[in-house]
């Protein structure tokens, strides 16, 4: 049966994590992105949510709960409150949920660092600091040398919170992209700090692998290897969501503003070209919504749903600057100051185009 | 209640059965009736109305829970085949959704029944006037009660009145006419009536010549001391000055009912085109990566991706409109919004598909430009774009319409 | 220096051709869509009036003044008035010009029939029935067999009006695009009158050349060739100011409309969402004219202008899309119906994404 | 007079000299004024004023009859370096040209002329306030004149002032103040004045942090009693109820000659990002073909040529805007339409070329992601996109103010 409404169990997430949102991440989003700094008691405070542990198999401690649609409902709420927060209390799926879906035996064991009583972030690195950065095809190498891989290349847009375990990097092996457990510490691995545009309190690395060597037991799913492309469609829709979520705090920001900002004896909402605008907005964030949960429906029912995603998050990066611009546009010159959240909205909006698996659901 | 996308076994039978129709019995006349604007196209009318009677197959029925979800899905498949037969369905179409959502249940055996029986007929509604445009409050089509006789006593102009034509002109067929009991009151005035096929006093003087869905009559109506029985208005008589429009926005919940379903319409316009668009370009070897990065899309890819994405957005929102519906949730600002995203949405999608087929898709050797013209009627019709953006501004504002004009 | 500010005699061409469109062309626009023909007394007077003959040389009895940007300001006028009588009107210059610049001195021979009492229609074939067509590279051929031409192919939207003499017909000649002069009747030449979605009262056929045998000084400039690219060049400034006389037009019927039209008891235009779509129209519409100039002087100035006129070309057939559709919608359910020139702009203007070469200046 | 894109020689000589100006001076300090937001960039203010001064080389000097479109195209160039730092340059900038058009010579010499020499300074225009918007009429700076000084007494508050604080802590610099002689006039009550760097009651209160051009300081200014003498009020005293807002409307032509070279600044913004995108392309291997034919380009191709396309449409339309001025022609509407395509167009090329340089586009590394940040300004200041809409509207239409709302 057709149907766009949440289980009660969804329904209750939701609730539980659009309060947190407003109430713990909204309130520091402003001040950290100046700062370039992460809320760490509000990272522990969502880890005790459990939101990726309760994804988590249960034999690693986890809830046994993970469903993309789920994952998405999260991933809005969230970043409805703030992107780089969201997308760092949700950064110990990165390396936990391929893991944990395709990861050997061993590589399993690890889980348990995430169902702990302390956050742990967790990373993945994909995209390629190169203008045409090919998710399905990265220049990145894994070669098999022995019982090892040497892996080489450069990534970028990697998140790299203190007290990270491995980074997961995802490497060309034979023309197809598998993943590797790196050490942090790996000989060969450089880390820099990214300045981006946007996301600025979420620290992000671009990595320099140079002939970096892991054992063969550390590509992801052992012998077996790992469908990334289906890690990939994760993370598309994971975006989408996160994108429409960052949309709508836009959205609701320049409605309020727009009904209590007098201009010429009126709130400027009674002006048609600000209403129409805001009716414009509201339409594509519901649209671009459901784009994402058929998405992942189509991931919970285990379907390959490349195209899905792929469309889902194309439409979601598209809205969310067409909604954090206008939203930037409704404010006026305040829309332009850092007193207040559009122009931030837009710096982090322009960067969905490029993410990719910078959250799964 | 959960979040699927997975059709219920009714709804995909729906699907099917009305997908052969489109392509046994709507496909083949597209052309025609496009270049024979004013026919009847009794090669559609006849295998539909055999299978609406239940002669020619399962009748439509919904899928529970899903019944309008369904009749999306159902819409969307006729007009993939033709918008402009679509609307020549031999059915009650707005008019039998105002008998059923505003009839008292006798009124809906009387004007309803003759539908399931006997020869093709049809249904209109007549609300827009040449002065009025989508401001009901301005009608100036009178109806005044005659106690000496039962009756009221109907005066004005109707225009853009889909299937008046047939509604008119084939016994059985009826024309909800919306006309003001008090023009002093406004909104609060408008009532709507039934007329039925050979009622004197009504007559269609001409059916307008259009850029797109040739196929439906779009007839204009001159209604002269047409008299219809006290029992043929739909809902209450009264006209509550005081207290609002209730009457009136009573009438304008069909709208709410029906937007779902011209959104549905619009969609299964643009899926025609874009249908159309990819196999011919598999036909020519162009084929859609879907993983291809961007920097390595053709311009025709991304396109084509572009208006797979808004095509499916605009399903979905349509859905979703269609399914509160089922639940019984009000879908005021969802059926606006439904609508307000397929017009646009189709009007692109389609404008798109004949730019990329070039040279041959500005031909008529094609259906394409077809569905381009077709399609730009869902821009405007059911409330234009404009219009349904109002609604959508009104209600996440919670403007009322004196705030937000 | 910078200038837009057309010369006198331009003022006078733009005013003299601004009122024929008004008085002579636009009253029969909407009945020669409806009926499919032209109206063969207009095309007398338009002829009357010069507006190609002036750009002929004189030594062929013309005016020797040929300049792209007095072209482009006549196309623009004429085709505010109806975009398929102009393109009859302009028609000749399809033979008549390329001859006059690149036509041997036998073929310039020719061009008096174009300066004569009478009206003469002229054709040129350039665009080809596929999806891909591509003017820079016809899949049309031209091959060389003796004394002879030999052309193979497919051609659409050429402009087919009775009583015109030979058709211009490109074709490839070793990679590159040439023109040969080919009588109508020629053997192995079918022409089919084409339906199209637009442009219904202009004549043009659908050619089929199978074998087509002209002798080698049929190809325009004998030996020498012609520099097919500037023609191309000259096609696109004429498309881009023709785009922008439909969109003109669409534009003031709608701004008209909305001035007159009542709903809800004020004029439409009062309403933003209409008075704006209205400024952005004449915005675009300025912006798009300006650009087609620009390309026009650059032709005028001798030089290369590939990329100006590609540019205007593309920048006048979006917004004239943009400006007829929406002209529909300020005329609401009116746009819809024939009886008003909008639906009939938003069909002529979907033709230029696809037209090249139809007019030249 | 004739059509014609041919620049004269000495609008091409400012180019050039800007040019080098902005790749000596400008684009090395980029990124560091983006970073160090309130800090003078002297770097780029002492070679600036030298030159302005006559001292670093030719003064900028206006072809004959190109006067704007020579400073149009100086503009873009500077802007093409860096806006910000552009905004920063020492000149009477806004506040000049506000003395220049208003101003009586004996002021325009009085408050010009010291741009002429000695130390660098600034000049700034103070017209919006927290409560005002776009909407002059409800400006609340009082301007009282007290009879027993000569004076006039200026009070309230007023943001977003470009320069401000430059004006205000330099020797010589002067902010032109917005401020109501009489409220219950509306507009035809609001008068500029000009206040001086030093003048007692004026401050600076704080700089705004921005989304983008943070190297010019956008000032919130706090007049407190401050008194100017009578002869700093720019044009006429009395105020006209009756017969119009004639003294507004001065005021708002200010807005005609400085639209056009905020177009030009939006310009310059996206044409960095063009030529920067451009280049990278290159260096990538990637090359635009303008003679692909559509289905043969690559999405890519297809962006910069239409990103090409409206950055050349926006320069037209904000020569043509200048040309009128040269002309001496009014240009209210041109001014407007350029300025409005403008802030659209260089929002949308710049959003763009991040885009298309993927992962790179959006690091600090390049520019380019400033540059996107710089642009937003244009669509925003000097009247919003919907102000210049509505001015544009209104003009099409032969709409006032009180009609077209």
């Amino acid at each position: 049966m057709i149907d766009f409404q949440p289980t009660d169990e969804q329904q209750l997430v939701i609730d539980t994590v659009r309060q947190f949102a407003q109430n713990e991440v909204r309130p520091q989003a402003r001040d950290c992105d100046e700062s370039k700094k992460l809320p760490e008691k509000v990272l522990e405070q969502a880890h005790e949510l459990g939101l990726v542990a309760n994804a988590l198999p249960e034999s690693a401690g986890g809830g046994g709960e993970r469903s993309a649609v789920t994952g998405a409902l999260v991933a809005e709420e969230l970043a409805w409150g703030d992107l780089s927060i969201a997308l760092a209390i949700l950064s110990p799926g990165l390396t936990a949920y391929p893991i944990a879906e395709f990861g050997s035996d061993a590589q399993k064991q690890t889980l348990s660092a995430f169902t702990g009583s302390r956050f742990v972030p967790g990373s993945l690195a994909w995209v390629e600091p190169r203008f045409d950065s090919d998710p399905f095809r990265p220049q990145t190498t894994a070669r098999r040398d022995g019982a090892d891989y040497v892996l080489d290349g450069a990534k970028c847009f990697v998140p790299w919170l203190d007290g990270g375990g491995d980074v997961l990097v995802v490497a060309s092996e034979g023309g197809a992209p598998q993943a590797f457990l790196v050490p942090r510490d790996a000989k060969g691995l450089a880390a820099e700090r990214e300045k981006n545009m946007g996301i600025l309190a979420l620290p992000t690395a671009e990595l320099t692998l140079t002939g970096v060597r892991v054992p063969a037991a550390a590509r992801l799913g052992g012998d077996a290897g790992a469908d990334l492309r289906r890690v990939l469609n994760q993370g598309r829709v994971a975006l989408a969501a996160m994108a429409v979520g960052v949309a709508r705090a836009a959205f609701e920001v320049a409605r309020d503003y727009a009904k209590e900002r007098i201009v010429f004896g009126v709130p400027v909402a009674t002006k048609q070209a600000i209403a129409f605008k805001l009716a414009d907005m509201s339409i594509e964030i519901d649209a671009a919504r459901l784009l994402a949960w058929e998405a992942a429906w189509k991931l919970d029912q285990g379907q390959d749903a490349t195209r899905e995603a792929l469309l889902a998050k194309r439409q979601a990066q598209r809205i969310v600057m067409e909604v954090t611009d206008g939203a930037v546009q409704v404010f006026g010159g305040h829309g332009y100051i850092r007193d207040y959240l559009p122009e931030m909205h837009l710096r982090n909006a322009r960067g969905f185009a490029s993410f990719e698996a910078l959250a799964l659901v | 209640m959960t979040i699927s996308f997975d059709p219920n076994p009714a709804t995909v039978n729906g699907q099917k059965e009305m997908h052969e129709l489109a392509v046994q019995h709507m496909r083949p006349w597209s052309r025609k009736y496009d270049v024979q604007e004013h026919d009847m196209p009794w090669e559609f009318v006849n295998p539909m109305w055999e299978r609406a009677t239940g002669k020619g197959g399962a009748k439509l029925d919904a899928g529970p829970g899903d019944g309008m979800v369904t009749v999306c899905v159902q819409t969307e498949e006729l007009c993939w085949g033709d918008a402009g037969l679509y609307l020549r369905s031999p059915s009650p179409l707005l008019g039998g959704s105002a008998v059923a959502a505003a009839g008292t249940p006798e009124q809906r055996e009387k004007f309803l029944s003759p539908f399931r029986s006997g020869k093709p007929k049809w249904g209109a509604m007549a609300i827009t006037e040449p002065q009025a445009g989508s401001d009901a409050a301005a009608i100036q089509t009178t109806a005044v009660f005659d106690e000496a006789t039962n009756e009221w006593v109907l005066n004005g102009t109707k225009i853009f009145c889909t299937a008046g034509d047939g509604a008119l002109n084939y016994e059985g067929g009826i024309v909800v006419v919306w006309a003001t009991v008090d023009k002093t009151a406004g909104r609060a005035g408008v009532k709507s009536f039934v007329v039925t096929a050979g009622t004197p006093g009504i007559k269609v003087v001409g059916c307008e010549k259009k850029l797109g869905i040739r196929a439906s009559d779009t007839a204009t109506l001159i209604l002269e001391n047409c008299r219809v029985p006290a029992n043929h208005l739909l809902g209450k008589s009264e006209v509550k000055k005081s207290g609002g429009d209730q009457g009136f926005k009573g009438a304008m919940a069909t709208f709410d009912a029906s937007r779902p379903i011209v959104a549905a319409m619009a969609v299964g316009v643009g899926r025609a085109a874009l249908d159309f668009l990819k196999e011919e370009l598999e036909r020519q070897g162009v084929t859609i990566r879907y993983d291809a990065p961007p920097a390595q899309q053709t311009a025709i890819e991304r396109d084509v991706i572009d208006m797979e994405a808004e095509l499916q957005a605009t399903r979905l929102l349509t859905w979703r409109a269609a399914k509160m519906l089922d639940r019984g949730q009000r879908n005021n600002l969802e059926a606006s919004q439904a609508k307000a995203k397929a017009g646009l949405a189709v009007t692109k999608i389609t404008q798109k598909a004949v730019e990329l087929l070039g040279p041959v898709g500005y031909s008529q050797k094609l259906l394409v430009e077809k569905w381009m013209r077709d399609a730009k009627i869902n821009d405007i019709y059911e409330g234009t774009q404009q219009i349904n953006q109002l609604i959508v501004a009104r209600r996440i504002l919670d403007y009322s319409s004196s705030v937000l004009r």
